[in-house]
């Protein structure tokens, strides 16, 4: 009998749920389409969603995005406008159908701005979501250049990976290099990448001996550093030592496992170039791998703004966190203000307004990552980088700048050490 | 100074035979293929982990992971009991441990969420490996696995020659028999489970000296382990030693062999090995390696 | 505010159908028959690399040449897009026509494996299962022509025409869908042939005995319920407007659906019904209530996992047999 | 009188233990035959030979002239031949209908694609309770017909064991040990009911039983087996006085 009262009540259930939800999907389209009729001058909270992509490289901008919002808030507290940005912090560890999950939970709750996702995979899943609900992303991590179309609603703070792989390569030939034996990570950063340094070195005459992709889940990278160490050789007795760099390409995470690797091959301590992942002053690579990054003399770019703005995050983000602000946190610090003062100039919180403002004010803004315009395709046009390597000063290996890649002259200016 | 691609599979295939050896134990004395073993042994990783943050040599670990993972294989194999008296089949106690191994992979990222904000450092994926002493220009990890191991070996083959390995022996033949006997199958049975959880913790605890830890590891590691355990045969302890030390060295040797026949791009297959490897016994050799040999003496 | 709970609760009822498709198969397999099968997320995964490749044909039918798996997959969805704005006719021709070759080949893998795992049973053939899902999924992230590797496939709006109400006909299909999978299994289960079924799961060298050639039937079920996880995997991808192997992983298409299966009541079709939404709205709920959580000390994301363990510890305790238990067929003489 | 079931020369090896050793014995229809014999005489492997449970190393067995000897066992159930279990083996989380209903033989509604429409096996299924029915007030448990079949008690479960092969319009039923653990009385009423069966329907029986004061007087034909040899057979009377038969059972020699 209680077998088929529960049926009925499932039933009844279900059937109502459908039409209600039915209903309000209607109602929903309704709403949405016919303007708010919200407050004229904006005022109160207004949510700005935080989409991290990844838990293990949370810590590394999420920090960064606090401050942001302290110093935002801050600026428009004294500035007298009656504006509070509140985040709404979303993470959707790596899985892109989370992802999807937790963009359309910040869409619900009313963000029409999103501060991320992180990587590319994850921007490239969600962007039709983000498009279609008219909601602008802000990516301060993802470069992939399957993402710049002119018309959606994706922006971001960090130029697209040619210009990354132009530094690596600039580094490479700075030091004299023109054979480079490569290994990325078998992802969209990764294979993006090799893409753009294939294209870049055909162009500056730099030949790629020598490049093959690993597993970023893999954790063990011995079995794919003895291959590296393999190619080198060849490449070291076909070309000589001093000619044949090392880059291994891949995400910020994929540092420490590589550096423990290379710190069981000798052949690598003593390489005329080792480019890594872009993690410029990470802590993590100093604390968990120091030695090996020392003895391989591991060299790596993150942004470099000659601006207040860039020191203070610094220094702040080091004495509040004890880490060194990651590469991508200055870029999500100033996707955080480009966000607001967007709003403050669209006078209204919608998708679509501020899809048209963004790339022009990001024009007229000099943020911690450097000068952050935008071009039609809400892509960051330039970025000036820093060239940082890890080096033994008084025995304890430590992050040292030994250069600077200007993107207007696209020179590097080494600094002697 | 040796090839460190040796290094690795010695190093590798080690720790996989002990966590294989708690697996196969586990199933020939509950009858129940515990998924949450490997969680379980790995999450003694971050116990070293600690220990290490805190300054202390990280070989200080090895002993806590033993207690932590050894209590909570005991209380995984009291809960289980506790289903198993509810008329539980042994599928649903199988599932039961995958829910184990989630709330454990929940906890254990917390931790370590904990100890970021604790030692203001990253510690979601981490390795120790330049935190470890070297004897000869080799990593003490490869001695004090390879010393563990043989003490295990020896250890176990003491054991089942007691009375209480008589007694667990009795209750791998025949349980109810056994309890008919006089034999307290849930004290021994438990003992068993404590010890194997305590080994299988001591492989964890060492893993993050040669290699990379992160939280998804244990799950992550239960097709490897279910591969090592299927080809040794799930019902043969030694088998399973062999079996995760040729899973172990083929993940790296037989890796890197392929790769110079085939190609490079192998490399970014190598988390198939023992998925395939499991498949294919699974399928063609149920019985396993050792299964086969005994059939084989058999007759 | 009332536009967002409507809004919630048309989400939780698409996740809801779209869970109710993996349980009602594990229903059928493991409930009914017996058969454990931890890598539910196999045939999904096929049924989405499928879609990757019949996603585009739209561009053969236009006489386009694009990669559209590899470099050139936004231009591709681009030019979709602007197409299928006007045209309705064909990306729904597409859409049957990915469903149908999906569901004759996962029928076929289905007849293939089932056949070979035969031989296995209980825990050996659920781990077997897995190893080969995972395998299959790893493929997936790895092999770029299978389905856009690590990078994944985006796809069209295949109802642009309709503009606005795309999304809104694209969870009425998942609906019905999954409704008429409902439907069928609650006939299976009601059948003879469902008593057949359960007499597998309990005893199969009886079952023989009395004349059921049960490998037969075994590779039926299997072969049949195949179908059901391929068309799920479409709907999936569907959904999230993208293929992206990693979201057929073990947590999400395999565990989730065990759970939910075990808490329900095994070998009762209503009661995987009542677990689906049961754990859809507890977990919808934890994801929109995130930030009413924040007196949690931790990440709330470590949460659903402890969630789902907890709740299916509590469940195997309490109700072992799960919250509405198989019931027991009465005769009336 | 014709011959139902011919075997020859079966021998069936486990391992080295020789269960069977080219043991051949014929079966005429309509008759009941007693095997007897010690245990591990080879008994239950022989019966489980016929059904096909095992797969017999050497020998013939020939069913109705047909070569049956290997066949799975679903074949040799279908083409008429239906084994009790010595331990009651039921379906234990159905209920007794459920256990019974499920042997009704060839049902439409056990295919496929039969079972979404509901008029395609609707009348069968009707038919297949009706003859539940009757089976289970036969049997007197028609009380018990809508419990889980593990809750019921050792008797009742002999009983529905016994209730299988009547369902099943089989020619031949193997029963092994069908009245072992039944008190004497319903025993009584199970074994006439075997002969009353035969004599309306010609059905053909093979029992294996220990109870031999019970059984005997209802059997036609005794076949003795010991270490996996026939000893001796004839008729009932004679075969009690048969000395072999002694010696098989307490060894004397």
């Amino acid at each position: 009998m209680s077998h088929l009262v529960s049926k009925k009540i499932l039933a009844i259930f279900i059937i109502v749920l459908l039409v209600v939800g039915i209903g309000a999907y209607f109602v929903g389209q309704i709403t949405v389409v016919k303007p708010s009729p919200v407050k004229p001058a904006l005022s109160g909270e207004i949510p700005i969603g935080v989409l991290h992509s990844s838990a293990s490289e949370e810590g590394y901008f999420q920090s960064a995005i606090n401050i942001a919002f302290e110093d935002v808030n801050k600026w428009f507290n004294e500035s007298g406008i009656p504006i509070k940005f509140v985040p709404l912090i979303e993470n959707a560890e790596e899985s892109t159908t989370k992802a999807c999950e937790k963009l359309e939970s910040l869409i619900a709750r009313g963000c029409q701005v999103i501060i991320g996702p992180q990587w590319s995979t994850t921007s490239l899943a969600v962007k039709p979501i983000a498009d279609e609900r008219k909601v602008v992303l802000i990516s301060p991590a993802s470069g992939s250049p399957a993402l710049s179309i002119a018309g959606d609603y994706f922006t971001r703070t960090i130029p697209p990976i040619d210009a990354w792989q132009l530094v690596d390569v600039a580094i490479a030939m700075g030091r004299g290099i023109n054979v480079l034996v490569v290994v990325y990570s078998k992802d969209t950063f990764g294979e993006t990448s090799i893409a753009a340094l294939e294209k870049i070195a055909k162009e500056k005459g730099v030949v790629i001996y020598e490049s093959f992709a690993y597993d970023p889940t893999a954790k063990d990278f011995t079995v794919e550093c003895s291959k590296l160490v393999e190619k080198y050789k060849e490449a070291v007795s076909k070309f000589g030592w001093e000619k044949v760099g090392v880059e291994i390409i891949g995400a910020g995470g994929h540092c420490v496992p590589w550096l423990t690797a290379v710190e069981k091959f000798p052949e690598l301590w003593k390489t005329a170039s080792f480019v890594g992942p872009h993690v410029a002053g990470a802590t993590d690579v100093i604390k968990y791998t120091g030695s090996a990054a020392a003895k391989s003399g591991f060299t790596s770019i993150g942004p470099y703004a000659r601006s207040p703005l860039s020191l203070s995050l610094k220094t702040r983000h080091k004495e509040r966190y004890g880490t060194e602000c990651y590469t991508y946190g200055y870029a999500a610090y100033d996707a955080v203000w480009i966000a607001a003062l967007s709003i403050l100039a669209a006078q209204e919180y919608k998708g679509e307004k501020l899809i048209k403002v963004i790339p022009s004010i990001s024009r007229v803004y000099m943020g911690a990552s450097g000068y952050c315009a935008m071009n039609e395709a809400g892509d960051r046009i330039a970025m000036d980088f820093e060239i940082k390597m890890v080096k033994f000063i008084n025995d304890t290996p430590s992050w040292v700048t030994i250069g600077y890649f200007d993107s207007s002259t696209q020179t590097i200016t080494w600094v002697s050490t | 100074m040796i090839d460190p691609l040796i290094i690795s599979a010695i190093a590798n295939s080690l720790i996989m035979g002990l966590v294989a050896l708690g697996f196969t134990l586990q199933y020939v004395t509950l009858r129940v293929p515990n998924l949450a073993h490997t969680t379980i042994c790995f999450s003694s990783a971050y116990i070293t982990l600690t220990f290490w943050l805190l300054g202390y040599n990280p070989y200080f670990g090895v002993f806590i992971g033993f207690l932590e993972s050894s209590i909570l294989t005991y209380l995984l194999y009291n809960f289980l009991n506790m289903l198993k008296a509810r008329g539980l089949d042994d599928v649903s106690l199988m599932i039961s441990t995958i829910g184990i191994s989630m709330i454990i992979y929940g906890f254990a990222n917390i931790y370590l969420d904990y100890l970021a904000y604790v030692f203001k450092t990253y510690t979601r994926t981490f390795t120790l490996a330049n935190a470890d002493f070297k004897l000869l220009g080799i990593p003490g990890v490869i001695y004090i696995s390879l010393i563990l191991f043989v003490f295990f070996l020896l250890f176990f083959n003491w054991l089942l020659s007691t009375k209480f390995g008589i007694q667990l022996r009795a209750i791998v033949e025949k349980p109810s028999l056994a309890e008919v006997h006089g034999v307290d199958v849930k004290r021994v049975v438990g003992i068993a489970w404590f010890i194997i959880g305590g080994i299988g913790g001591i492989a964890g605890s060492l893993w993050p000296l040669w290699f990379q830890c992160d939280p998804w590891l244990g799950p992550l590691m239960l097709t490897s382990i279910f591969a090592a355990c299927a080809l040794g045969g799930i019902k043969s302890i030694l088998g399973s030693l062999f079996g995760g030390i040729f899973i172990g060295v083929s993940q790296v040797i037989l890796l890197s062999v392929l790769s110079d026949l085939v190609g490079t791009w192998i490399i970014s297959f190598k988390t198939l090995i023992p998925l395939i490897i499991a498949s294919l016994v699974l399928l063609f050799l149920p019985e396993g390696i050792m299964g086969k040999i005994q059939k084989y003496r058999g007759g | 505010m009332a536009l967002i709970i409507l809004d919630i609760i048309l989400d939780v009822m698409t996740f809801f159908f779209m869970y109710l498709i993996f349980t009602s198969c594990l229903n059928l397999q493991q409930g009914m028959t017996g058969l454990t099968n931890l890598g539910l997320h196999f045939f999904a995964a096929i049924g989405a690399y499928i879609f990757a490749h019949t996603a585009f044909l739209a561009l053969r039918i236009y006489g386009i040449e694009l990669d559209y798996i590899g470099v050139d997959n936004n231009e591709a969805v681009f030019v979709l897009n602007k197409l299928f704005s006007t045209d309705l006719l064909t990306p729904i021709f597409t859409l049957f026509l990915t469903i149908i070759l999906v569901m004759m080949t996962c029928a076929f893998l289905g007849y293939i494996f089932g056949r070979i795992s035969l031989r296995l049973s209980g825990a050996y053939l659920g781990i077997f299962w897995l190893c080969l899902a995972d395998s299959i999924e790893h493929i997936g992230m790895q092999y770029r022509p299978l389905a856009g590797g690590n990078q994944g496939v985006l796809l069209p709006d295949f109802f642009k025409a309709l503009n606005d109400y795309s999304l809104l006909i694209q969870k009425i299909i998942v609906i019905l869908i999954s409704i008429i999978t409902f439907a069928l299994f609650k006939k299976i289960s009601e059948s003879p042939f469902g008593r057949l079924l359960k007499t597998i799961r309990e005893n199969e060298i009886v079952s023989q005995s009395i004349g059921k050639n049960t490998n037969e039937i075994k590779v039926k079920i299997i072969t049949f319920s195949s179908i059901f996880l391929g068309v799920a995997g479409v709907l999936v991808c569907l959904r999230t407007r993208g293929i992206f192997a990693e979201s057929f992983n073990r947590i999400d298409v395999s565990f989730w659906p065990w759970l939910m299966f075990i808490l329900g009541g095994s070998g009762n079709l209503l009661g995987s019904l009542l677990g689906t939404l049961i754990c859809v709205v507890i977990r919808r709920i934890v994801l929109y209530s995130k930030f009413y959580l924040t007196f949690l000390p931790v990440d709330i994301i470590w949460i659903e996992p402890i969630l789902l363990g907890v709740t299916l510890c509590i469940t195997l305790l309490i109700k072992p047999r799960g919250i509405l238990p198989e019931k027991p067929h009465k005769l009336k003489y | 009188m014709s011959i139902i079931l011919k075997i020859e020369k079966l021998t069936k090896k486990f391992g080295s233990l020789i269960a069977l050793n080219k043991v051949s014995l014929e079966v005429p229809y309509g008759s009941i035959v007693l095997l007897i014999g010690p245990n591990g005489s080879g008994k239950t492997t022989l019966l489980n030979c016929i059904s096909g449970l095992y797969k017999p190393n050497e020998g013939r067995i020939l069913y109705k002239e047909i070569d049956i000897t290997g066949k799975p066992p679903y074949e040799i159930a279908k083409l008429g031949i239906t084994k009790t279990f010595q331990i009651p083996m039921n379906f234990k989380n159905l209920t007794v209908n459920e256990n019974l209903l499920a042997c009704y033989p060839n049902h439409p509604g056990e295919k496929l694609l039969n079972c979404f429409l509901k008029r395609k096996w609707i009348i069968e299924e009707n038919n297949a309770i009706q003859r539940t029915i009757k089976v289970l007030k036969i049997l007197n448990i028609d009380e018990q017909c809508n419990q889980i079949a593990h809750n019921l008690s050792g008797g009742q479960l002999k009983l529905l064991e016994f209730g299988k092969p009547l369902l099943r319009d089989s020619e031949l039923f193997l029963l092994d040990e069908p009245v072992a653990g039944i008190n004497p009385f319903l025993a009584e009423e199970i074994l006439s009911y075997i002969q009353k069966v035969r004599n309306e329907y010609r059905k053909t029986f093979i029992i294996v039983e220990h109870r031999l004061d019970l059984v005997l007087k209802y059997v036609d034909y005794v076949y003795a087996l010991a270490e996996g040899e026939i000893v001796c057979e004839g008729p009932p009377q004679e075969i009690i006085k048969n000395e072999k038969l002694y010696e098989a059972y307490f060894a004397l020699k």
